[in-house]
């Protein structure tokens, strides 16, 4: 398994090669990337925090419950850090599994799971100003009381 | 024996550091050592209602032990991906 | 929209550039693989056949559809023909959206409808034989009496 | 005036080619152009309950005109990906 939290630029290619096995007839490779807009708002950059040590634990973690629960092959997930511009890969999951439709939802679930649990942030910076999000899907917001979240 | 507070993304912001040492109390737990830290720095406080937290890199609940050594880190809402 | 029915090597870099957009934010990329089983028996090498032209037609309207059915932003797709070994890349699927379900479904989608009605046929080679396969998931086999299907 | 038909894959291999130029005759449908083919190569009959027709390209029925110059494409089932 190919596991990461990286300030380097993330490829597919080595991802591809980590998962790739003579018995997978499928590969999925998901790219999370810096989109120019969010809520109606234009989006100059992004700058990624994270806790590198514990976001590889927990990437790994998700990444064996997913090859477990899908039967995949091999697993590769691997997040940056730092500032992104548009454009650029923040997220990358690569999947290989016998047949197709595991590899999808293999690697939905997985992007799923890492939006949940992976301790890792995202500032968003703007024309006039900037924020930290707070994930909608994360674990934190779906534990709050309701009246905690916005 | 002290305890490592780590704090990321809008904490280490609210605050103006990433890691603090604190010393240990009897009987510590994630909890405590999480108010102890408030007392300090009230700016804080505000994120609580939605902090997670982690022992060693590993979640944990505010009545998690703090072992002397131990790292705590304060995980605000995450938002990867 | 990237569409082509070639003999050349298939790469995931071309494809993914002619996907990219500053407002799609998620970017799913699918591959079929040729596997070294189908059916319990073990695969030497597959030899695609297709219509190169009508494939290609066929394709771009796939494309379309998925466009349309789960608001992609764009679409590449490319088959590959003639012989290929264990591990090429026969089919490469790239789509791009403003956020992540669409792209795993209608990536999903497109591989689906790929097979029921692109005009592309595989041979496998086996030690001991060989045998242009019949997709089970094909128009023809679909509309055929159920008698006629083996 | 002609119709030049297309094989491929399984009905290439039992024909022994991949295109072939026949006679267009009056009122020719796919079906009937089909059928004299299978006149003269009667090994690609076994094929006719799966197959689908194609007309410059566009997938047509039996029943579909075949106009002079038409190419028809008979297309056993598919199995690309």
């Amino acid at each position: 398994m190919l596991i990461r939290v990286t300030p380097d630029v993330l490829e597919p290619g080595p991802a591809i090669a980590a998962v790739e096995s003579p018995s997978a007839g499928a590969i999925d490779i998901f790219l999370g990337v810096v989109r120019d807009n969010n809520l109606g708002r234009r989006v100059q950059y992004l700058v990624y925090d994270a806790y590198p040590a514990m976001a590889e634990k927990v990437m790994s973690a998700i990444a064996g419950e997913a090859k477990e629960r899908f039967g995949l092959e091999a697993v590769a997930v691997l997040h940056r850090t730092g500032r992104l511009e548009i454009g650029e890969t923040s997220l990358l999951i690569a999947v290989s599994c016998g047949h197709r439709k595991a590899s999808f939802e293999g690697c939905h679930w997985l992007v799923d799971e890492i939006k949940k649990r992976v301790p890792v942030w995202k500032k968003e910076v703007w024309d006039d100003g900037e924020e930290w999000v707070e994930g909608p899907e994360s674990l934190g917001l779906q534990q709050a009381p309701a009246s905690m979240r916005s | 024996m002290t305890v490592t507070i780590l704090l990321f993304a809008s904490l280490a912001e609210a605050a103006g550091f990433r890691r603090i040492e604190l010393p240990l109390e009897a009987d510590d737990t994630v909890g405590a050592v999480r108010d102890r830290l408030i007392g300090r720095y009230p700016a804080l406080a505000r994120f609580v209602p939605t902090l997670l937290y982690a022992v060693d890199e590993e979640y944990a609940r505010p009545d998690t032990a703090v072992a002397a050594g131990a790292t705590l880190a304060l995980i605000p809402p995450v938002s990867g991906g």
